[in-house]
């Protein structure tokens, strides 16, 4: 279940972003990817979670092992919490939600459209879905926005246990979330503009 | 007393309780005294012959269509302006009743048409008034099931409500603008010499009385059940905000 | 019976369809009268106790 | 309130959601119409203008559809209803913007997709007239139960079901002048009563729909 | 699968956007027609069976709209593409959740709304059967359209533009089917055209659905 | 230009939230609003920005003085940078946008569509948009979700600028963020439910 990622390119917009990143995640690790605004880790983990192509360079993973959550927490405003949370289980083949809800101190909510909630609980529960994937390698995109001191806690406490059964995460981050992982600073990897002439090149 | 007391939802509860098994009772007795007599009891119409039987169904159900949205306009304004909520509940309460009135004046209308006009339906300027009404129901009825928040679904439809009236009338105009009908003219005038026959007139009255009755009885009842399902929605979600 | 001549049919289906969606009606308000007050009854005593 | 028009035209033609999508819809209705019905000149000739006030009807309202609904989704709506004009005002603004890139290019046009449904003769100056003074009614009334539906998710189709019976007067009168222009009859009082609706629509429907707004913001 | 076809049917009825709103759009452009082209009889029952097609066609574009912008909005098209279910799947499957909730409901009411149009007596059998027919490829080539359009803001009317034309083959063999049952000739061949339409498209426009979310996720 | 806020109570989707909130704040303060999830800040703010009524109680502030930034950024996809710094310029009847765009470090992306900023990026237009409307007193939704430190950084200086102007500001905000502002804890003000037998009060 470990990730390698070799001399990765990778463009958004169809202009080249970052270029030449390499890293491995065993089992048990996770890796903070770093870098100021536009410096893209979205991309990145996009290109990682198969969202998109990779313009070149190798990942390795194995199938259906990445569990990717983005920006936008992909709830339906009008399904209840549980509903939401169902149907993704229902979607992953899982069963059982009622420890995502309690991971994620939704207990309570389970029966509120998910429109009605509050910023950080809508994001906790974008959160408690990774939960019921299954999944062993979990891609994050900034998970920590809006969130309170506790819901952190509760956050880097389910990370905790997903790292120490085995699992592993991508995480971009502008905050600290002291889980001592790895970091990974983007901003190195900027692509350079082009150079030279092959096919189609004028136009990266 | 003033009657904005009534507006106090428990001292609503509390009276309507009381009134509730009068109201049923009286709305029970005079439709089926109503129809029964018109059923039974009244001879053939020397033009339409039996089909005007119909006419005890049709006839109230046609204006108690009309009145049901003018009562729902006058509780829409209520809530606008006082702001009170068992008038917005009442509004809400009167809707599926006064949609149901509108199908059975069609549904009677159509089927009388078939052997007077030959045809279950024409673009009648009456007929099309009626039709748009119909549509106009059915728009307010969805605006309030599409929205959850109960007093943003209660503005909202009042001011779809109001709006809505206004061009309800206007398309009433139009429609006679642009087609001359075949449909009966009024025939309850005060007037005598117009009126139809008093065998055909009493059971009509009686009927008709039923049906405003049953009207206000079903109102009533659909408030009462909107009131708590209001007090159901805010209970919970209280509960969960706890 | 009454004598419905040659409007029976139109006559009888124009009574039938009208009693049909005034008891549908009734019904259905009853129905949903019943059960919002049985859950209003169970939300305010769990309002109550808790 | 000049920047809030130019933003929504400029908005509109860069999505390609104004001039152009607008009328092709319409074109392609007006088109889709002898399928249905069969290709007879003398029934396409009959039904013309009533097919054509149909098909500008329907554009109008599809291009209607996300008025606000994008402005409310993206924040937009919540920025503007804190700025120093008056939120009639941008209701107002929003609608002629409307106007601007829709109903205006669908007056012009319908004079051609009148030859496509055989139009008789006359015809063509009376839809085109008709249009021009019922589309702006079209407009607002349709930014009204835009209004309405702005914070729901899927309101486009429950908006259509509030303002179609909304349309009704205006159509009928219409498509009424047009029929009457074209049989040669007087067309003063349809053609006065269609101009009356725009008029009063314009003039009360902002204060409507402003409060509208109000409540789906709150 | 099942639990995604649920989920759809789940929110179109609880979004009111299911079986009754599109019914709604139905019955309202049905009642329209007339004011456009007069109330005269004769030429309502000669033009009803294109116009029940048309009404039906445009109330099913017009809820199929959003069927994947509101998830890609929210991110869930994200998550669903990397979920272990086939993008083909899941654009097969938002498609029947579309017919059941909508081309079903339209086929059923079809017949009451063929009375407003004077529809001639036979016509009401056929009406039904070929809308029977003909509803799921509406529902599937709309959701082919909704796919290419799924990234854009107002995507609504491009949507319309895009697709409609591609109704058009739907909308002749349904439509002509009707006429000629209506008069008596010979509908074996329009039908069994009107049927293989449906099945090429549902066989073959999901893989080409998926390829265009796809593209619009990169 | 100051805001006195006394004994308020606002609700949201129909209940109350918040009750007895009073604070004054004076030109040059700022105030931190601080509470977990769900607690009522985002209430309390569309309220005193007047989208919502309150319930009780009174808001005292000079006309026209309150400018609102909330969760989302009220930027147009389609538009570039400038025009939607400009249109919002014009709408408050300002003037220029360039200081705004060098405060939050958007120079050089004038001319991009603003649908293809990264989420940071987004945000620093959004808080560029509250220069140019030239109001005194600025309510902000979590202001610094998705900043890197460097744009944080920036945003404290804008407010700064702000306040040594005789600007205030109200914040709602999880993240600490050094300014030495006041804080408020929004929970000390939780709505109780309401007893006793007032009009309409069945359905509060
Ligand atoms: C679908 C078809 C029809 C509709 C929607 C319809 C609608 C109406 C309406 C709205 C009224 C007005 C009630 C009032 O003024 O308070 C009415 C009255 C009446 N209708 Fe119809 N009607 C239809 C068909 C017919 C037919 C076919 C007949 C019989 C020939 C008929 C006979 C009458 C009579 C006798 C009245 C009473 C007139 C009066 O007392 O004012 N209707 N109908
Ligand atoms: N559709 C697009 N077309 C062109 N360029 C784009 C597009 N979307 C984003 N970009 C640019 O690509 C770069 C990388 O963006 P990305 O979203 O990956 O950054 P990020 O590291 O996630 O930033 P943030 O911390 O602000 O979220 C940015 O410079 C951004 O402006
Ligand atoms: N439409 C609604 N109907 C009912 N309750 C709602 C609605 N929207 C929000 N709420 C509830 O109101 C409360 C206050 O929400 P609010 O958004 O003000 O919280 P917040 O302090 O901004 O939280 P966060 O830090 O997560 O943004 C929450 O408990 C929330 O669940
Ligand atoms: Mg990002
Ligand atoms: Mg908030």
């Amino acid at each position: 279940m470990s990730l390698t990622v070799t001399d990765l390119s990778c463009a958004r917009g169809g202009v080249p972003v970052l270029e030449g990143v390499s890293f491995t995640l065993e089992p048990g690790q996770a890796l903070e990817l770093r870098g100021p605004n536009g410096s893209g880790k979205t991309t990145l983990l996009r290109t990682l979670a198969g969202l998109q192509s990779a313009l070149d360079g190798g990942i390795e993973a194995p199938d259906g092992a990445i569990a990717y959550a983005g920006h936008a927490d992909g709830l339906k405003a009008t399904l209840s919490v549980a509903e939401n949370l169902r149907f993704w289980a229902a979607i992953y083949g899982g069963g059982a939600i009622d420890a995502a809800l309690a991971a994620f101190d939704l207990r309570g909510l389970e029966e509120r459209p998910a429109g009605n909630l509050s910023a950080g609980q809508k994001r906790r529960l974008g959160l408690a879905r990774l939960l019921v994937t299954g999944r062993a390698i979990w891609m994050l995109d900034e998970p920590v926005v809006s969130l309170d001191t506790a819901s952190v806690a509760l956050f880097a406490a389910a990370l905790k246990t997903h790292l120490a059964g085995g699992g592993s995460a991508v995480i971009a981050t502008h905050v600290d979330l002291d889980i001592g992982a790895g970091t990974l600073d983007v901003s190195a990897f900027r692509a350079a503009p082009a150079q030279g002439g092959a096919f189609d090149e004028a136009f990266l | 007393m003033s009657l904005w007391e009534y507006a106090n939802p428990r001292r609503f509860m509390a009276v309507t309780d009381r009134w509730m098994p009068w109201v049923f009772g009286a709305a029970a007795f005079c439709l089926c005294t109503g129809l029964v007599w018109g059923f039974f009891f009244t001879p053939a119409d020397f033009r339409q012959g039996e089909s005007v039987k119909i006419i005890y169904l049709h006839v109230p159900a046609a204006m108690m269509a009309i009145n049901a949205w003018a009562m729902m306009l006058v509780a829409s304004l209520i809530w606008l302006i006082r702001r009170h909520h068992v008038s917005a509940l009442a509004a809400k309460a009167a809707a599926p009743v006064g949609v149901t009135m509108t199908l059975i004046a069609l549904a009677t209308g159509a089927i009388w048409g078939q052997p007077i006009w030959g045809t279950w339906w024409v673009w009648d300027p009456r007929l099309t008034s009626f039709l748009i009404l119909f549509l106009f129901y059915l728009g307010y009825i969805a605006l309030w099931a599409a929205i959850e928040d109960p007093d943003t679904a209660a503005d909202l439809t009042s001011v779809l409500c109001l709006v809505g009236s206004v061009f309800a009338i206007l398309s009433r105009y139009a429609a006679l603008f642009w087609n001359q009908g075949l449909h009966q003219g009024a025939s309850l005038s005060m007037d005598a010499e117009e009126n139809v026959s008093d065998v055909f007139y009493f059971p009509l009255l009686m009927s008709i009385a039923g049906f405003v009755l049953l009207f206000v009885a079903l109102v009533l009842m659909r408030t009462r059940t909107e009131i708590r399902a209001r007090r159901l929605y805010a209970l919970s979600l209280r509960e969960r905000m706890s | 019976m009454p004598e419905l001549g040659k409007y029976a049919i139109e006559v009888t289906s124009a009574y039938a369809v009208s009693i049909l969606l005034l008891v549908g009606l009734v019904v259905l308000s009853l129905r949903r009268g019943r059960s919002v007050a049985r859950a209003l009854k169970n939300a305010e005593e769990r309002h109550k106790n808790g | 309130m000049i920047a809030l028009l130019l933003r929504d035209i400029r908005l509109a033609v860069r999505a390609g959601g104004g001039f152009g999508l607008a009328l092709a819809f319409f074109l392609i209705v007006t088109t889709l119409v002898p399928f249905g019905v069969g290709p007879q000149n003398a029934t396409l000739a009959l039904i013309a203008p009533g097919i054509l006030w149909l098909g500008a009807l329907l554009a109008c309202l599809l291009s209607l559809d996300r008025i606000f609904a994008t402005d409310f989704e993206d924040g937009s709506l919540d920025l503007l209803a804190t700025a120093p004009i008056p939120l009639e005002g941008v209701v107002a603004i929003k609608a002629l913007a409307h106007w601007l890139t829709t109903g205006l290019p669908l007056t012009l046009v319908a004079p051609f997709l009148g030859v496509l449904l055989n139009l008789p003769g006359p015809g063509y100056y009376w839809i085109t007239l008709t249009l021009a003074f019922g589309t702006p009614a079209l407009s607002m009334i349709g930014a009204f139960g835009a209004a309405l539906t702005v914070g729901l998710k899927r309101g486009g189709l429950l908006m259509s079901i509030l303002v179609l019976p909304l349309y009704v007067p205006t159509l009928i009168f219409g498509a009424e002048t047009v029929r009457r222009g074209t049989e040669g009859l007087a067309t003063g009082t349809p053609l006065a009563l269609l101009g009356g609706i725009t008029l009063g629509a314009v003039a009360l429907l902002p204060f409507a729909a402003a409060a509208a707004l109000r409540v789906n913001l709150r």
